[in-house]
């Protein structure tokens, strides 16, 4: 009942926050939708045991990139509308359409899968309650994914190295 | 012995010193003295050689210098052979005695053209004695080369310095026309040699003429039969013929008369043309295994001895003379070797290195005197003018006819009894021969040396004249002509040394019948047979007369000869006007003989014109046959062509063009995709997704 | 019930109010301390040697007129100052003023790391301060602020995953657990950690001498320039807390928290007499007290120089320091 | 009324579209950028919901290679729309069309 509750509390915020970023004229409030919408992401990501995930998220989508974002729109200072622009060319609709079509194949599949199928319940949560998976993950990230985790820390560098040089002014 | 080498070498150097540098840099007295330095080196270096051989026990000595061709695997009649040639040099009593008739005339000869040519300009005048100092070197190697191929090389070298020195004043048409005739006619000659030589290495499967001749004493004697030794014996003797100018192949030897004569007197009389005959002695012992083809040398000798002696009996020319006249005596020769008198053979040929060397630069000497005139009808007198001439020049006319006790009696004695042994009738010829010989020869002497003086009179008048025969050179320089006189020294000089040599040279050679040994005879003997031959048949006798029918037969020969020299002291000296009376008698015979047997138009009509007619006639059907083919193909071709651009143009190009059009009219349908939207690009993956998962649905929950 | 929701939220009404109370009053300790400092005497009239003016001043914010610019972002505008705060006191929810479960809201197992995601987010009420001013200074300020943040924190992050590697535990309790069973306080043990924290602690709350968002010279008072009244007092009380906050970290990892000195010598056992809390709260004081002394003392950075400190010369350190801890984790 | 994966699943799907919406349909480049970190996170919600509900980690352990990536992307994404903002002045997607030439 309160997974319930958490749930469907959580995913209107979701839903509705992408819905603001999305559609939200000014960039910076959408910057700010999208740091409410981690934010909520976060919580949901306890709500399924995955304290970790949701500190890392908050860590590094609240405070790094999304931060870096905001910068970037400061940066940019725009003398006009960012989108006053429109190329007649362009399939907005029917890319809206085609978005709208998928999702609600999508959820369709689910929906009729699921109705069919036995759905599979969350499995009951373990006593101690408090303790998390941080550890386990660890165990998993240094072990079985010792060498993904070492490509992606140098995927990360490259990105670093990139960004520096695309980023600085020609001297 | 060790040196021989450098025989050849000597005056191979000094062509290379005069050819190098000489043409460019060497003063006409340095040339002259390079040239006669490197000759008279290789005339001591010859004696010294040849002392040393008559000291020898064994005298046969061979120096190897180098390999040359190394050993190829080539097949023979006896399986796989080595084809392998070194280069090296054989020391035995024939070529030591051509080495010393090469180098010895070889040198006087060079003395001589020091004075003879001294109207030549520098470059001419180098070039002259370089080109003489090569043809020695390629003469001393072809004399002494050990094998087939080293004299085969000296062969072709020798032909090639004739060649030269035929066509030495090249601006002269004649000149130049005369040495390529040489050159062509030689050519036919050498292609029957190296074909015997193919035939010899696939026969014996070695070139060397000793091995060879060993091999070839160990088979049968081809009698009544015509096997491989007859055949490379045809072919070497092809060969011969070519380079010695036997008939057929005799033609071009009196045209090389148009050499400068010292070239004539050590080319075309003492060494090249005896080539032939060392070549057919150096393979003796094949030719005596062959005897079928020893009677085709020996009647090719003996007919070309009279029809060349015929020639000369109305020749006016002085050098054409002794031209046919050598050729004659070639003839005799080849008769000798073919009778199997190789010894005697190789006698005469040195014999008549003298006295026909003698001759030669005694004509050249009158020729110099007469600048440059050669007609004899245009001389006379001449004893009155040039003593020394005249007397030498007359020793080698008795030496040549015959006459006791000069060299060619003994020499020419030696093949007639020889001859007499083998065959009367061609003794028969022979003896005519010699009568024929003392004859023209005599001839020659009382038309230049008696009656009255007959060629133009000097001074300013008799330039113009002497000068329209004259060669090239001549014209260039304006040498005032002062009547005839005796030659220089340096010409004289040479003419008493053969003079002296043609005395003497005949009594290494005295025959039994007068109280000599022969010497000659046994002394070259072991060159002509192969050495297990000659142990074997060391005792055998062969048939001889007995000393009274020889002296009988020489006392016939010089009879004739004497006779000769009286009809022609009669026709030429007492009765000048009887010889035109016989000429207009019998004008048909000799216009025959003026006009050499009109062999020359013959060969023209035959050979030239065959060779020209049937070019033209391949070349029409060159032009018809095969290029018709060609054009036929040719047009097949272009018919085809046109039906394949037809196709090309409407089907393939129709294809293309449509594939093209198709692009292009897609292009502009398509290109409006390209956006650069990013957006649009989006939407068209988002549409790929939305298939696939209505695929997936109308699959999984419809299908 | 009780359990899950009435006792925390109890918990948290203290809580809240605990460091409302402790804000005002570290106002008044500050301006006392810098007044000693300078030889003055600091706030003097409202009660006894000023102790009132504590509640004076946020009497005074909250009366005065709250101005919004007439072209700021006004939705901005308003969030920017609760933003700031906010997570400064959701902090405190993982901070344990003792070892007993009665002194902290909760313990979960990525304490630390909760403590440090969540400052983080408090980088957007001073971006969105100086953006929703619309106005040039508080927009410069509020770059210059979050580029100093963001930079310290990498840093103080940095440090502080040498600490985890010694304590072997995220939750701030079990730190604190940790530092008794070695007998050490951290503060021995990571000495360089705690130093390059304590620098990154006063940039990441912008006091002296790196309050360079905040220099008046330069910017006329930083990104809330444009602030007044309450909203101006919201981004007050962030920054004390903020100060509290870091010196609470600073106590729990460097100087055993409640823990009395020395935790593991019977000897002074004598020290446990004194409540744990009051450990704690001692030992805040002095770092409060030591944040306030460098306010007074050093003279504020260039901004270029604070930007090569942190990242030429603390990040180095600080990853030098982590290889250096773990080498010593795995040999020992 | 008990929560399923499915409710996780079409929560995901849902996000996802939102993010595919604002790619497709806005001309700002950096809402863009977040549409797109808002498809990322759809995509992680998924996976943590499904390692819960599979009770199998390796979910958690990709999302944090998908955090990584974002952040690259990001970083990169951000440096590239800087550099060319400096050049030409806008953010408008639909003038960012130079390479099409």
């Amino acid at each position: 009942m309160a997974e319930a509750i958490a749930f469907y509390t959580l995913a209107v915020l979701i839903l509705g926050l992408g819905v603001a970023v999305v559609t939200t004229p000014k960039t910076v409030h959408s910057v700010l939708f999208l740091v409410l919408n981690f934010l909520c992401v976060a919580i949901l990501y306890v709500v399924l045991r995955a304290e970790f995930l949701a500190v890392i998220q908050v860590l590094v989508y609240a405070g790094g990139i999304v931060v870096l974002y905001l910068f970037v729109v400061m940066l940019v200072n725009l003398k006009r509308a960012p989108e006053a622009h429109e190329d007649p060319r362009r399939l907005a609709r029917l890319g809206l359409g085609l978005s709208g079509a998928v999702l609600l194949e999508l959820a369709g599949i689910v929906v009729y899968s699921y109705g069919r199928a036995a759905p599979s319940s969350a499995p009951a949560a373990p006593v101690e309650g408090i303790v998390g998976n941080t550890e386990e993950l660890g165990w998993l990230l240094y072990t079985d994914y010792l060498i993904p985790f070492e490509v992606a820390s140098v995927l990360l560098l490259v990105a670093m190295v990139g960004a520096i040089v695309l980023a600085r002014r020609e001297s | 012995m060790e040196l021989i080498w450098l025989i050849p070498l000597l005056p191979g150097i000094g062509a290379a010193l005069n050819g190098v540098f000489g043409v460019r840099y060497f003063s006409k007295q340095t040339a002259a003295a390079v040239a006669c330095a490197a000759m008279g080196g290789a005339l001591l270096l010859s004696i010294v050689a040849f002392v040393e051989l008559l000291g020898a026990e064994h005298r046969e000595h061979l120096v190897e210098l180098a390999q040359w061709i190394p050993p190829i695997a080539l097949e023979t009649a006896s399986g796989i052979g080595a084809f392998e040639a070194p280069w090296a040099f054989r020391l035995d009593p024939l070529s030591g005695m051509m080495i010393l008739v090469v180098t010895g005339i070889g040198s006087l000869i060079h003395v001589y053209s020091v004075a003879y040519m001294d109207h030549e300009p520098r470059g001419g005048y180098v070039r002259f004695f370089c080109y003489l100092n090569l043809f020695c070197f390629f003469m001393l190697t072809l004399v002494l080369g050990s094998n087939l191929l080293v004299m085969f090389v000296g062969w072709e070298g020798v032909g090639l310095c004739s060649y030269l020195l035929i066509g030495f004043w090249y601006h002269k048409k004649s000149a130049s026309d005369a040495g390529k005739k040489a050159f062509v006619v030689n050519r036919i000659g050498d292609f029957g040699f190296i074909l015997g030589i193919f035939l010899v290495f696939f026969t014996f499967g070695t070139l060397d003429f000793r091995a060879v001749a060993e091999a070839a004493a160990g088979m049968p004697v081809e009698e009544g039969t015509f096997g491989v030794i007859s055949l490379i014996c045809l072919l070497l003797f092809i060969g011969a013929v070519g380079k010695s100018a036997q008939i057929p192949l005799y033609v071009w030897l009196p045209d090389a008369m148009e050499g400068p004569t010292p070239v004539s007197a050590l080319i075309h009389a003492a060494t090249m043309v005896t080539a032939g005959v060392y070549m057919v002695g150096r393979n003796a012992v094949l030719f005596t295994h062959a005897p079928e083809m020893m009677l085709i040398v020996a009647v090719i000798g003996a007919l070309t001895a009279l029809m060349a002696a015929t020639i000369g009996l109305v020749q006016t020319d002085i050098k054409r003379v002794l031209a046919y006249s050598t050729v004659s005596q070639l003839g005799y020769m080849f008769l000798a070797t073919g009778v199997g008198a190789f010894a005697a053979g190789a006698f005469h040929l040195m014999t008549h290195a003298f006295f026909k060397a003698l001759l030669f630069l005694g004509s050249g000497s009158v020729i110099h005197a007469m600048n440059e005139e050669q007609d004899m009808r245009k001389m006379g007198n001449m004893k009155a003018y040039m003593p020394v001439t005249f007397a030498t020049m007359g020793i080698g006319t008795l030496a040549i006819a015959g006459i006791p006790p000069f060299s060619g009696f003994f020499s020419k004695d030696e093949i007639l009894y020889r001859t007499f042994l083998d065959n009367t009738w061609l003794w028969g010829l022979a003896v005519v021969t010699a009568g024929m010989t003392a004859f023209y020869m005599a001839r020659l002497m009382f038309m230049t040396f008696y009656g009255e003086y007959r060629g133009p009179s000097w001074g300013a008048a008799g330039h113009a004249d002497g000068g329209q025969e004259a060669h090239g050179g001549q014209g260039a320089h304006a040498h005032a002509w002062h009547g005839p006189h005796e030659s220089p020294r340096l010409m004289t000089a040479p003419l008493q040394a053969l003079a002296a040599g043609a005395v003497i040279a005949g009594f290494i050679g005295v025959p039994a019948a007068l109280g000599g040994g022969n010497r000659i005879e046994h002394f070259l003997e072991p060159s002509f047979v192969a050495e297990a031959a000659h142990a074997e048949e060391g005792g055998h006798e062969e048939a001889h007369l007995s000393h009274a029918a020889e002296l009988g037969l020489m006392g016939l020969s010089v009879l004739i000869a004497l006779g000769g020299i009286a009809l022609a002291h009669r026709l030429y000296v007492r009765r000048p006007d009887e010889s035109e009376r016989l000429a207009a008698d019998f004008a048909g015979a000799h216009r025959v003989l003026t006009n050499k047997y009109y062999v020359d138009e013959l060969y023209d009509a035959t050979a030239v014109k065959g060779t020209m007619s049937s070019a033209r006639g391949l070349w029409t059907v060159d032009r018809n046959v095969v290029d018709g083919a060609v054009n036929g193909t040719g047009w097949l071709t272009r018919a085809s062509a046109w039906v394949s651009d037809v196709v090309d143009k409407y089907v393939v190009d129709g294809l293309v063009n449509l594939v093209g059009r198709i692009c292009t009219e897609g292009s502009y349908a398509f290109r409006r995709a390209q956006t650069g939207l990013i957006q649009n690009y989006a939407v068209a993956t988002l549409f790929g997704v939305f298939a696939f998962v209505t695929f997936y649905i109308a699959v999984r929950y419809f299908g | 019930m009780l359990d899950t929701i009435v006792i925390p939220l109890l918990k948290i009404l203290v809580l809240l109010n605990a460091v409302l109370v402790a804000v005002t009053f570290m106002t008044l300790l500050e301006r006392k301390v810098i007044a000693w400092a300078q030889s003055r005497l600091g706030p003097m009239r409202v009660g006894p040697y000023g102790v009132l003016q504590a509640i004076a001043d946020p009497i005074k914010l909250i009366l005065k007129e709250d101005i919004t610019p007439a072209r700021a972002d006004r939705m901005l505008f308003t969030l920017a100052p609760i933003l700031s705060l906010v997570p400064a006191l959701v902090v405190f929810s993982v901070v344990p003023f003792g070892g007993d479960e009665l002194f902290y809201v909760t313990d979960i197992n990525v304490g630390l790391l909760f403590i440090i995601s969540v400052t983080s987010i408090g980088v957007y009420g001073i971006i969105l301060a100086g953006w929703a001013s619309n106005s040039k200074y508080p927009l410069l300020a509020s770059l210059r602020a979050s580029a100093q943040l963001i930079s310290y924190e990498i840093a103080v992050t940095m440090t502080l995953v040498s600490v985890i590697l010694t304590a072997g535990t995220l939750s701030m309790v079990g730190i604190v657990e940790a530092q008794q069973e070695s007998g050490l306080w951290f503060g021995f043990v990571q000495p360089v950690a705690f130093v390059l924290v304590l620098i990154g602690g006063l940039a990441e709350t912008n006091r002296a001498p790196f309050d360079l968002p905040e220099a008046e010279q330069e910017l006329t008072g930083g990104f809330h320039t444009e602030y007044s009244g309450m909203r101006f007092a919201l981004f007050f009380l962030a920054e004390y807390a903020n100060m509290i906050v870091i010196t609470a970290v600073v106590t729990i990892l460097f100087w055993g928290g409640w823990l009395r000195p020395f935790p593991n010598v019977e000897a002074l056992a004598f020290l446990d007499l004194v409540p744990g809390w009051i450990w704690f709260f001692g030992k805040m004081f002095v770092f409060l007290y030591l944040f306030i002394w460098i306010r007074a003392t050093l003279p504020r950075y260039r901004y270029d120089q604070l930007m090569r400190l942190g990242w030429k010369v603390l990040i180095p350190i600080a990853i030098a320091n982590i290889v250096v801890t773990g080498v010593f984790k795995v040999l020992l | 009324m008990e929560i399923t994966s499915a409710h996780y699943t079409v929560l995901s799907a849902a996000l996802f579209s939102i993010g595919v919406i604002g790619v497709l349909v806005r001309r700002n480049v950096i809402i863009i950028f977040m549409a797109i970190e808002l498809m990322l996170n759809a995509v992680n919600i998924n996976l943590v919901a499904h390692a819960r509900y599979l009770e199998n980690l390796i979910g958690q352990v990709f999302v944090v290679f998908v955090i990584a990536v974002a952040a690259a992307e990001a970083a990169v994404g951000l440096g590239i729309l800087l550099a060319f903002f400096r050049n030409k002045e806008t953010v408008n997607i639909d003038e960012m069309n130079i390479m099409r030439w």
